[in-house]
């Protein structure tokens, strides 16, 4: 099939240089694949003429599944029917992206079978991603995949398929395990993943500490970053050894810590830990003497999400530290009062960090029966915009 | 008519040229550094050598001509008649010898205006009119500044305290002074939406100026009773009085729910950090005149707190943001709770938003 | 008149203690002020009722100004016919609150002739307030006061009573002649001052460096700090006579300079000028040994105010640095530009503040015709909701 | 229908244990400390002594399955089979015994996948579908992509930087990954308002929806031709394509206007700083494909700024946090313009509220 290959000179410039390039994973493809042949030829045609050739996605999906299947068109489906139909699997991935090389063969077997052969290791959610088939291979591929144990992910209104670092399998700092809780709350919320019935998408992402390695913070409606809550664990021999080796430990390491909490007196490391951020910058760049405490568990924040509607938003603390040991019984409680919160007041496509901004904190706090501490805010309120509500009237007096 | 055209208007104030005392006009821009001497007393040098003395006391700032006189034999026994107010309304002898400062503090002790208030001290309190003058008041003004300050006299007397601090009130929302960027800010508050009176609110007020007036779009067009007249939606009011500004006929004051509420850690030097707001601490005080005991005690123990435990130069607002405000909030044994939480427009950007956090 | 003054239990709990006691004042104007006498009365009706005696205010004023006094009214003027009526006049203080006691006396014989005998030095704006008179006082006062070259100050939707710190007159940080620019600007505008012509109130006040003594940068709608552009003045001997006498130089001013700019090897303090922020810290505290530099001029930022409506704002950098020497010239297109910008556009009640926020600052400073420079933003914006123009596309692609 | 009972979902993914391999296993949570050895190399040590290599190497993340089986037969060869891969999409060899890292090295370099992206270098970067899969892309994704990173590759390759930099790719706003968290962020976006298809939207669409996507409220019901349908106040559109998202007959795709713009000094870490928003540096280059050379050379002129004038494990955002932005725009050579002035909802909290300058 190589040899009718489309003429591609503009994407054969990107086979060029020392970065993987994906022109050759397609033409890799395109060896078995006509749907693979022709991506090559409508992709050229968009290099050359600046603009894309797909159509808005329609519905299209796997039998008892609302979501995970991203319905994708050509608007060339007469130049290029091979793609016509183009769509999207995302298959969510095992906690912290670990595989054996067994089971990557049978997917791709099943893929080849299936679809264009062209995958994403792995989409920026998380999932696998299985790039492009037709609408009838979506149920064959799946009842295969099904086969190895392999299930669907989120797309739509749902629960979008859960991510983590790879947390205490390979790193010394993660505060809990994360892929452990990552896949208890996948296996217990798969009803929400895969049929969509919220305002709008909803994330996890765990962090095993505030390094943050799955950027949570910055992209998961609840963003569980690992933290501890006793003192930073030093081996103060380590300590010397950095310095022997010519660590300038003030400059690179004190200077910098944002809790202004540390001091070398040219001997031991002392750490004022009241004052200690969390911030890991400390313990990063001296690996071998400082670890985080033994007291571990997570800061659980709610609410980031991307720019659009109200502008872009960071996760915003919810719970200071929270013990992450399964069950997890009581944080399910809360996720659960969370949702019925938003699904109940939430608007159509209005993330649940935008929802706490319309109805105000306060407010949803009271809602899903969280008190309010300091530890919420960067500063309590500056405007004097107060809503006092009667019963509260009795309580403030004491101030 | 041909009077109102002679009539001399727009003169604008007097040359401030008239009132400088000789050593300052010939210093004028030459001054080199300064000294503090002992509390309220400072000296600053000039290039030429030449010195002035300033001693600094307590105005009061609401003065009955009497005592301005008063001042004014003072400055005349002093200072050869000069003498000036100070942007925090305390007023300020210029000597150009330190010989009688001794005596003219003594003089202003005499008459019940202590001296001090410089360097890290506490000075005069900025404040408003409250029920001596304003419509608007939910507090008194005076009152709780004399009362504050009488508590606080040690600290206006003496220069013991890490650094400065200002103490700010308004008697409404409207703020008149700079009291949102305070070390401490004092505010009076309402808690209950307007009163409206539906029977005379159309003959004083234009309707559209007043539902624009809402900073949270409580207030709409009504019919009430046959007159035409405004609705508030009460959910959405925050008693902020600003309809009452625009419009008479919709008073929030209210003997029982009025009061007060304490901000603290605003600055406005660019010292170090930069200009920042006032935060709010204690969502509401009761109003308790005459001499408003439960607030000098919450601002006794806020200076204390921050006396004891701020680092040399570090006014309040720099305090906290080292200590953070889960520290603040435990030590100054205050509550926190939903009312703290920003929710005006742009609160979300109030919200903890990453994993710095101390235990 | 003393002896038949009102029962003010209350209030005379307020003569009692070391800060000068406003009760005295009133009881003191009281001997030979009827209004005062009512005052008491009614303030003491306040002080047990919890509530303000005052009918909000009427349209009173003196003939040719449209501002300058504050008409006020009691709601008990049966009781208190005395203070039926109790204006406020407004009058301009002299630059920098300097006065001789031949012109007070000469303001007090007038007031103690037409009003309460009660004053504010000063007003928060920081005129000098004469406090309550009846209407038809208004006009005689002002003859008398015009006579002595008291003039009134503003009032209403004009430009209020600029102020400034004493400045060049008494403090060596003055960077430009805060009381000489303040005249000047006040004389000029004199117009704008007496007769209301703009959306709202606008606010001039001047500060001769950034440690701001008018607090200028939070409640004035143009705000002029003083700065200055080229090298700290270091006295290097003065610099080791602070730190013999023991100032801990390392700790009160080294590790607290925001520009982190500083270094003192025991001999010499250095200074790394280009990262300095101007926010006089290290000048502060060490007044002997440092000194602005001699290239001195002003910040000129807009905007600031209290909350209402839109809640409270800080004035925003306009002038990154202007050198602030008259005529001030450009200074005053630029002003009147604004002016009448805002005029033209601005809603009713609304400040420049709200107005600039309201139509984009871009938009704002093109409409002034004003360059955007960085030093405008304390950063570039983060959401990418970017107003594309048509003639910019050009430009733009230089990047 | 008795089959879709039977039928099996919900079963979730695999569990990750069967994926482990035995030395994670064994040591799962007992990890002490780790060192890098060497670029794309290193060491995690446990406190039961045992240790694991991990090798790093960059995938391309668009993978031929042909390619994914190559990376199975290394993991069969090198470490019993195991592999995994990172949140940044880059391929992980996990070794029990370092011998034969440098064979595993040479054979991924052979298949064309360079070994990087540890410690202090440039990742890979985080990207979505562009031309490649997504309806709304205003550029391609992969191909930018490509053209960056073999562009910088030395910075893959190497540990040189004074710390992590992080670059992310979005093709349009919807910013699929953490773009808007990210130390350069390239974005694609458009720059015309959308052509509204009037006689198929009331077909498409649901009216109020549209409407109420907006974030600028420029678009409302009309109806044109007769049909129902919407328009757009073409001075409110900043071109978001949030209504094309919701409703196809609006499309914003413009080949003469569609491009990318750069963002600068965001993070995610709460390393030192909080995490941070990218800003805005250049708001406009052309899609000029296959290489995008102006975009390549806008991000090296970054990088190298960035690592010539940062301190050691200065992020770039804390970089520019040091030195200001005025200096910044001056250094990298890019205009200021209003276009860089914030102007929506928040904006006026973006503005520069203090005198903190430097000249
Ligand atoms: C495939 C993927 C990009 C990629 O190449 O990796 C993707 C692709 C799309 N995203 Fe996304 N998003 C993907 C991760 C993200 C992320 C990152 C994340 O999840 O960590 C974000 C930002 C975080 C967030 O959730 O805010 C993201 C924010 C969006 C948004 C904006 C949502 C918002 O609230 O602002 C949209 C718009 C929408 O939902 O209508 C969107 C919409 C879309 C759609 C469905 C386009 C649409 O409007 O219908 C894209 C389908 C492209 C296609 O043809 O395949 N995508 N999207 C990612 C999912 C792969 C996976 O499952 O692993
Ligand atoms: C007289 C006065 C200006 C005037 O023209 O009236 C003045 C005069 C001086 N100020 Fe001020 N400041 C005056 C109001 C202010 C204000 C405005 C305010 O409080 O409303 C501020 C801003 C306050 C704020 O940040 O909230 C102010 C912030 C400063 C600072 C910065 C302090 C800081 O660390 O933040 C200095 C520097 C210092 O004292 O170290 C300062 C320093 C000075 C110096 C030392 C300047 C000098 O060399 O002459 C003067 C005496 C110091 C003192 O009071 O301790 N002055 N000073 C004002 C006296 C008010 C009063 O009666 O107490
Ligand atoms: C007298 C004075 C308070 C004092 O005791 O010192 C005062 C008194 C009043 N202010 Fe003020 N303001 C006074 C300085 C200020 C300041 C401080 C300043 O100018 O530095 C502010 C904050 C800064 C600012 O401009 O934002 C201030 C912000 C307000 C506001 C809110 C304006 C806003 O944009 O948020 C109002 C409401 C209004 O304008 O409708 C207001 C309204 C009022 C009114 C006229 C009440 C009203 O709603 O009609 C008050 C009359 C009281 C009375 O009966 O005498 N007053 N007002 C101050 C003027 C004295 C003088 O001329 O020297
Ligand atoms: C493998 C991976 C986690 C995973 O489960 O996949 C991972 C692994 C490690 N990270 Fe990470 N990080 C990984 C993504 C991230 C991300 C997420 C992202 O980039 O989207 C972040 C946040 C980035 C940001 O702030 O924008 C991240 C911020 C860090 C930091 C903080 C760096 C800083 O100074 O801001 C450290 C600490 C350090 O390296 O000093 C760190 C440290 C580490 C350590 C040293 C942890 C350990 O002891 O094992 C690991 C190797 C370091 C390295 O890559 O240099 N990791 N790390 C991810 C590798 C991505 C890649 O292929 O390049
Ligand atoms: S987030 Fe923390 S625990 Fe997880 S991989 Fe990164 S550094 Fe390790
Ligand atoms: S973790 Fe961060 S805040 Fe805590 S001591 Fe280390 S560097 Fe300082
Ligand atoms: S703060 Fe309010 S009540 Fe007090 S003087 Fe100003 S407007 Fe009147
Ligand atoms: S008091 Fe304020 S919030 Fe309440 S109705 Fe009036 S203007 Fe609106
Ligand atoms: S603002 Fe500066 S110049 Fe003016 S008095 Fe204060 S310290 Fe001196
Ligand atoms: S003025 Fe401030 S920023 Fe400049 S050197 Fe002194 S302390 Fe540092
Ligand atoms: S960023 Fe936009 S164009 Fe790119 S994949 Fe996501 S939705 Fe599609
Ligand atoms: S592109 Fe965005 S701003 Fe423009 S009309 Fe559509 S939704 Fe509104």
């Amino acid at each position: 099939m190589a040899d009718n290959l489309p003429k591609t000179p503009q994407l054969d410039e990107l086979e060029k240089g020392g970065w993987p390039s994906f022109v050759k994973e397609i033409k890799m493809a395109a060896k078995g694949s006509p749907m693979a042949v022709d991506l090559l030829g409508q992709l050229e045609q968009s290099y050359t003429e600046k603009i894309g050739h797909w159509k808005h996605g329609g519905i299209v999906g796997v039998m008892g599944y609302g979501g995970g299947v991203i319905g994708r068109y050509s608007d060339l489906p007469d130049k290029w029917p091979n793609i016509s139909h183009f769509h999207t699997m995302r298959i969510n991935q095992p906690s912290g992206w670990y595989y054996t090389s067994d089971a990557l063969r049978k997917l791709c077997d099943i893929w080849e079978r299936h679809g264009s052969g062209l995958t994403n290791m792995h989409g920026s959610t998380g999932d696998i991603i299985l790039l492009g088939t037709r609408t009838e291979e979506l149920e064959p591929t799946f009842e295969e995949l099904a086969k190895i144990d392999f299930d669907i992910g989120g797309s739509g209104s749902d629960l979008r398929t859960p991510s983590c670092c790879c947390g205490q399998s390979r790193c010394e700092w993660a505060c809990y395990d994360t892929m452990g809780a990552c896949y208890d709350l996948t296996m217990h919320y798969q009803d929400e993943l895969h049929r969509p019935a919220f305002p709008y998408k909803f994330k996890f992402k765990f962090s095993g500490c505030p390094n943050d390695c799955v950027a949570s913070i910055a992209r998961a409606d609840l963003s569980f970053l690992g933290t501890w809550r006793d003192d930073i664990r030093i081996d103060q021999d380590a300590v010397r050894e950095y310095v022997d080796r010519g660590m300038d430990i003030n400059e690179e390491v004190i200077s910098r810590c944002p809790g202004n909490c540390m001091e070398f007196d040219g001997k031991e490391l002392h750490i004022e830990n009241s004052f200690c951020k969390r911030c890991m910058h400390c313990i990063n760049i001296m690996p071998k003497a400082l670890r985080p405490g033994t007291d571990t568990g997570a800061t659980i924040l709610i609410g980031s999400k991307a720019p659009i509607i109200e502008g872009a938003l960071l996760s915003s603390v919810l719970i200071p530290f929270y013990k992450m040991e399964p069950p997890y019984d009581d944080l399910k409680e809360l996720i659960e009062e969370i949702w019925d919160v938003w699904a109940e007041e939430g608007k159509n496509r209005e993330r649940v960090g935008e929802f706490i901004q319309r109805v105000g904190m306060g407010n949803f706090l009271d809602a899903i029966g969280l008190d309010p501490v300091p530890e919420m805010v960067a500063h309590p309120r500056e405007n004097p915009y107060v809503f006092f509500e009667e019963d509260e009237d009795e309580d403030e007096d004491e101030g | 008519m041909a009077d109102v055209q002679e009539r001399r208007t727009d003169f604008g104030p007097p040359h401030y040229e008239q009132f400088l005392p000789p050593v300052i006009k010939e210093n004028y821009g030459k001054w080199k550094y300064h000294e503090i001497l002992k509390p309220g007393v400072m000296v600053h040098v000039s290039e030429t050598g030449a010195k002035i003395w300033t001693v600094r006391a307590a105005s009061g700032r609401l003065l009955a001509i009497d005592k301005i006189r008063t001042f004014c034999d003072l400055a005349d026994k002093y200072c050869g008649g000069y003498f000036r107010f100070t942007s925090r309304h305390n007023v300020e002898f210029l000597l150009d010898s330190d010989e009688k400062i001794d005596d003219l503090i003594k003089d202003l002790a005499d008459i019940g205006h202590p001296v001090g208030g410089l360097a890290n001290s506490i000075t005069a309190i900025v404040h408003t009119q409250g029920w001596v003058h304003c419509h608007s008041a939910a507090t008194d003004a005076s009152g709780i500044v004399k009362a504050v300050m009488d508590d606080l006299m040690e600290y206006f007397e003496n220069m013991k305290l890490p650094g400065k601090l200002r103490i700010a009130l308004a008697c409404c929302l409207n703020m008149c002074g700079a009291v949102h960027c305070s070390d401490i800010a004092i505010l009076g508050i309402h808690r209950k939406p307007p009163v409206i009176d539906h029977s005379r609110l159309n003959k004083l007020c234009e309707i559209p100026n007043v539902s624009a007036s809402c900073p949270t779009a409580a207030i709409r067009p009504a019919t009430v009773d046959g007159n035409p007249s405004v609705e508030v939606i009460e959910e959405r009011c925050m008693y902020c009085a600003n309809c009452f500004t625009v419009c008479p006929a919709m008073p929030l004051n209210d003997p029982e729910n009025d009061g007060v509420s304490i901000w603290v850690g605003g600055k406005v030097s660019n010292a170090r950090c930069e200009p920042m707001f006032s935060k709010l601490a204690i969502p509401y005080i009761p109003n308790n005149p005459p001499r408003w005991p439960e607030v000098t005690a919450a601002v006794r123990n806020l200076v204390e707190l921050w006396a004891k435990n701020a680092r040399k130069h570090e006014r309040m607002g720099e305090w906290i943001n080292r200590i953070g405000w889960p520290k603040f909030f435990k030590m100054a044994g205050i509550e926190f709770t939903k009312m703290h939480i920003d929710d005006f427009k742009h609160a979300g950007l109030t919200f903890k938003r990453s994993a710095h956090l101390t235990f």
